[in-house]
């Protein structure tokens, strides 16, 4: 109740920056978080005192360097409540999906089936699509409510006992819909399929308690949790990690090379092929650190209050629709809408002037756009930071837009 | 508020929708998608026997900028050839700062796009496909 | 020959910093280079004034951003002397490998060939090991000479019109030899070869002029260039590029998403999947900039006359023995050695007690080591900022291992 | 100069080659790598009818502190079985640091290690390998 927004904001350097005589209402979360001075500072601090490379090497900077690489991955693994061994860093959330369809998915057989649905991101879908070319596997899809949900009323019907993995948002990119996970879990343990979770829009709003989710794989991306680029997460439950191959090859993945073969080390070293991202993990463990300290109960109240002041808001503007859940249960503040007559390109451009930044278009989700015959939605999607300014400014924006685009 | 992009020139030729629709048995078609965005456009000409354009026709699904692209395009292309069409696109890129130079109409109203290279696709998607179309 | 090291030193905070009581001889540079106050700042001006994702985004930020992430590319491709829209920003030198092995390895068919060498980073064996056991191509070693060259007189008898792809070290990372790329081009073109470099260790030194070599992929990592961690470059010609399918899937690298099938982006971003490392890549950019602002034939001379030093000093210890080419023509400054009776870790780990950071063991070539039956180097690699009191700050610790240890 | 990790006992260790070697028909060996650094230790033993070791020998290729930790435990494993060389891993992991208590002989002599991380698996290959023999 009592949550400090400007004490959140103060630490987000890049919203006190007044961008061609405009403040920035930033309202695009859900494409890339903003980042604050903790994650800036604990980058630069290894830049500029423990720069090395990690693993391999003796001196003091190389031990600092890999104190502060396997101490991000405890940072990660307690944001997640799992052990850090079970914790691999990869290149981002699409790298990590990625991942799993190459190593897992290589332990597929022809006619064997994954189970997704018609509203995930195109990471969820396209890797799988190139698993099916390769393997031969078989994709089924989920299909969507009209209140924008992964219809699970269908799962009796796709899930057969063909089907080894059930790959789902965790939270709609688009609608903002939460997956009842539970739900899945059940139904996908009793045909003994696996259950792997896109966490790309989960992780910016808080820890998640994976252990009492019953899944097996978890993926997120650093730059929507308030961390750099080039670093996501894959968790995967440690018995699953040990029995797949590797995907890359390179350093620190091999237990001894030889010209004729080559062993693998144990995971999660093994599908860390490379020299790691060790600056953006290490940004990113600040990212988890700091979203550990904040009182989640209140942002999340805080971030839904802001969803309600924009429904409200839109409501009164001739011409919008919603599309996705009307109710704030069983959501985050992920928020898609469209003015009728107006692109969401134009409504997004028009918010632009008004300093606001959202995201318009498919969203990464063409499936679900087609499903719904829509151009595109615009989307507004929530941090912690947001405030009731920047839902005030994107409603003018959208009046506007009303007013002189039709 | 500082709204420079939606001048009124390119909401009027938005609006006035010129060659909005479909040709029955056209000579040629083309669709064009812009796969960032998920702007498509599907552009109909009939021809003469010398590749003249006599009539042409726009399906748009795409934003205010893509739209009255097509419609200005529309206005201007019935006449000429894949040459005459090339010399309009010229006018665009003008208009867009891509090339030195002064615009001319119709599509001088794009010169608040020069600013927002994001947007400059969707004004130069219906070229792209109007040259797919004659070619 | 004027060239002015205290100046390039003082760029970099790391080598002011004091460790535990002692200043900082960096000679790790093989395994991560440091970086500059120009990168860190680069980095930090993304992510504090113009932070957003790219490419789908209307807004100022997301314009700002792409506009910085594209300029990044031009960066590196000016660098590289090659076209922008042929440079793929990749997670590391590692990365950029594997997509190579994966797409344009899935064009190839059991029995053609690839052709590598003894002296190779794991990083160019495993992928290629990886291949060949999806896909049943085979792998020819060029040998490697008793000073730690790829031996080319092996070429005529190990290139057959089978093979496809000749990957090589530019630069070898544990005996600093150059690879006569001319003789390498011209033997593999004869029989129709691609080639690609590894170009690990010769990216830190200076600009590269890839039309003139006559090759077909050149891969380098971010953080070994001055770089962050978390970015790698892939370069490859146009047509060969475009002519490959895809590696990872996600968003970014799409035509258009269906169920039933999706079409891909033209290159680069149908190797770009998901969101890119861009605070990296824009990292990358500045510290390519940075490397094209020093004079390099100065530095040069600078780095070979530490390597000339580092040599004579290394002589008058009794029981060292350098291994790697004799002369400084041809060979970079990287320089391996072993102290008799004592083992290179031990080595290293007493230099990190005169504050000087080297590195020991296998270097991640354990095929060379194999091959000269060696438990390990302790390895000497340079930068343009190494002066002689890190040369003689490590002279005089080896010695000190020399008398103490055995 | 501040070398603190190669103590004078680690060094005499070293040095003494305790149980430097093979064994004739030996009645386990096991062989580890520490796929990071390189290290490789193979260790014999011969064993009694109880398990207990009756004669030890290593071969290792690797670092000092390796070399001192095999022949730390070549000199004391003799009579023990795979319970009793448990025992004095936790020697080794006290002096490492990673378990409370203090070490015993010989191994306290590894302590300068406790701050060097990198360094506490060359301590441990031995015992790994000696605990693959015996199992
Ligand atoms: C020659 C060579 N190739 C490849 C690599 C791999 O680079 P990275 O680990 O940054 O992917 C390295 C560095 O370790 C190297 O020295
Ligand atoms: C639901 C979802 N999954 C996956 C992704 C891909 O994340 P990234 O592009 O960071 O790899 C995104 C973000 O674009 C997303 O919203």
């Amino acid at each position: 109740m009592s949550f400090d927004v400007a004490a959140v904001r103060g630490q987000f350097p890049i919203l006190s920056e007044i961008i061609d005589g405009k403040p920035v209402h930033y309202l695009d979360n859900g494409a890339s978080a903003q980042t604050p001075l903790a994650v800036l500072d604990a980058v630069r601090r290894y830049e500029t005192t423990g720069r090395a490379n990690v693993l391999r090497g003796v001196h003091r900077l190389a031990e600092r360097a890999t104190e502060s690489y396997e101490h991000a991955r405890e940072q990660v693994a307690a944001f997640l409540g799992v052990p850090a061994m079970e914790v691999i860093f990869t290149g981002g959330c699409t790298a990590a999906i990625n991942l799993v369809a190459y190593s897992y998915g290589s332990l597929l057989k022809p006619g064997d089936r994954i189970l997704l649905s018609e509203l995930e991101h195109h990471s969820n879908i396209v890797p799988w699509q190139l698993l099916r070319s390769r393997s031969g596997i078989e994709l089924d899809m989920l299909p969507v409510t009209e209140e924008g949900r992964i219809d699970l009323a269908a799962l009796p019907k796709l899930l057969t006992p063909k089907t080894k993995l059930v790959s789902l948002a965790h939270i709609s990119n688009v609608t903002g819909a939460l997956l009842d996970v539970r739900a899945v879990v059940a139904a996908a343990k009793a045909v003994g399929a696996k259950v792997m979770l896109d966490g790309a829009q989960r992780a910016p709003h808080g820890p998640v308690d994976l252990p009492s989710l019953g899944i097996d794989f978890y993926a997120f991306a650093g730059h929507k949790a308030y961390g750099p680029n080039g670093i996501g997460v894959l968790w995967g439950k440690g018995e699953l990690l040990d029995a797949m191959p590797p995907f890359m090859g390179g350093g620190s993945m091999i237990g001894r090379v030889t010209l004729a073969e080559t062993t693998w080390a144990p995971s999660p070293r093994r599908f860390e092929a490379g020299t790691p991202a060790i600056g953006p993990a290490i940004g990113l463990g600040a990212a988890c650190a700091w979203m550990q300290k904040l009182d989640w109960a209140a942002a999340h109240d805080h971030e839904m209050g802001l969803v309600q002041r924009l429904m409200d808001g839109l409501q009164k503007i001739d011409g919008t629709q919603l599309f996705g859940p009307a109710s704030l249960q069983n959501r985050y503040p992920v928020v898609s809408f469209m003015l009728d007559g107006v692109h969401p390109h134009d409504v997004a451009q028009t918010l632009d002037s008004f300093g606001v930044a959202v995201r318009a278009g498919h969203h990464c989700a063409q499936p679900l756009m087609d499903r719904f015959d829509l151009d595109g939605t615009t989307r507004v999607s929530m941090a912690p930071y947001n405030d009731n300014s920047d839902i005030d400014a994107l409603l003018e924006g959208v009046a506007y837009a009303a007013k002189t685009l039709r | 508020m500082n709204d420079q992009l939606y001048q009124e020139r390119i909401v009027a030729l938005a609006k006035a929708k010129t060659g909005a629709g479909k040709l029955n048995d056209p000579t040629k078609s083309a669709r064009r998608d812009n796969p960032l965005c998920g702007d498509r456009v599907t552009i109909d000409v009939r021809l003469d026997g010398q590749g003249k354009i006599t009539e042409i026709a726009n399906q748009v699904r795409g934003c205010l900028l893509c739209q009255a692209s097509a419609a200005a395009l529309a206005a201007t292309a019935v006449g000429r050839d894949a040459g005459g069409v090339a010399e309009l696109r010229h006018d665009a890129e003008r208009a867009l700062g891509r090339e030195p130079g002064e615009a001319g109409e119709p599509f001088s109203a794009f010169a608040p796009v020069a600013a927002h290279k994001s947007r400059q696709e969707c004004v130069l998607l219906p070229f792209e496909a109007l040259k797919d179309a004659l070619s």
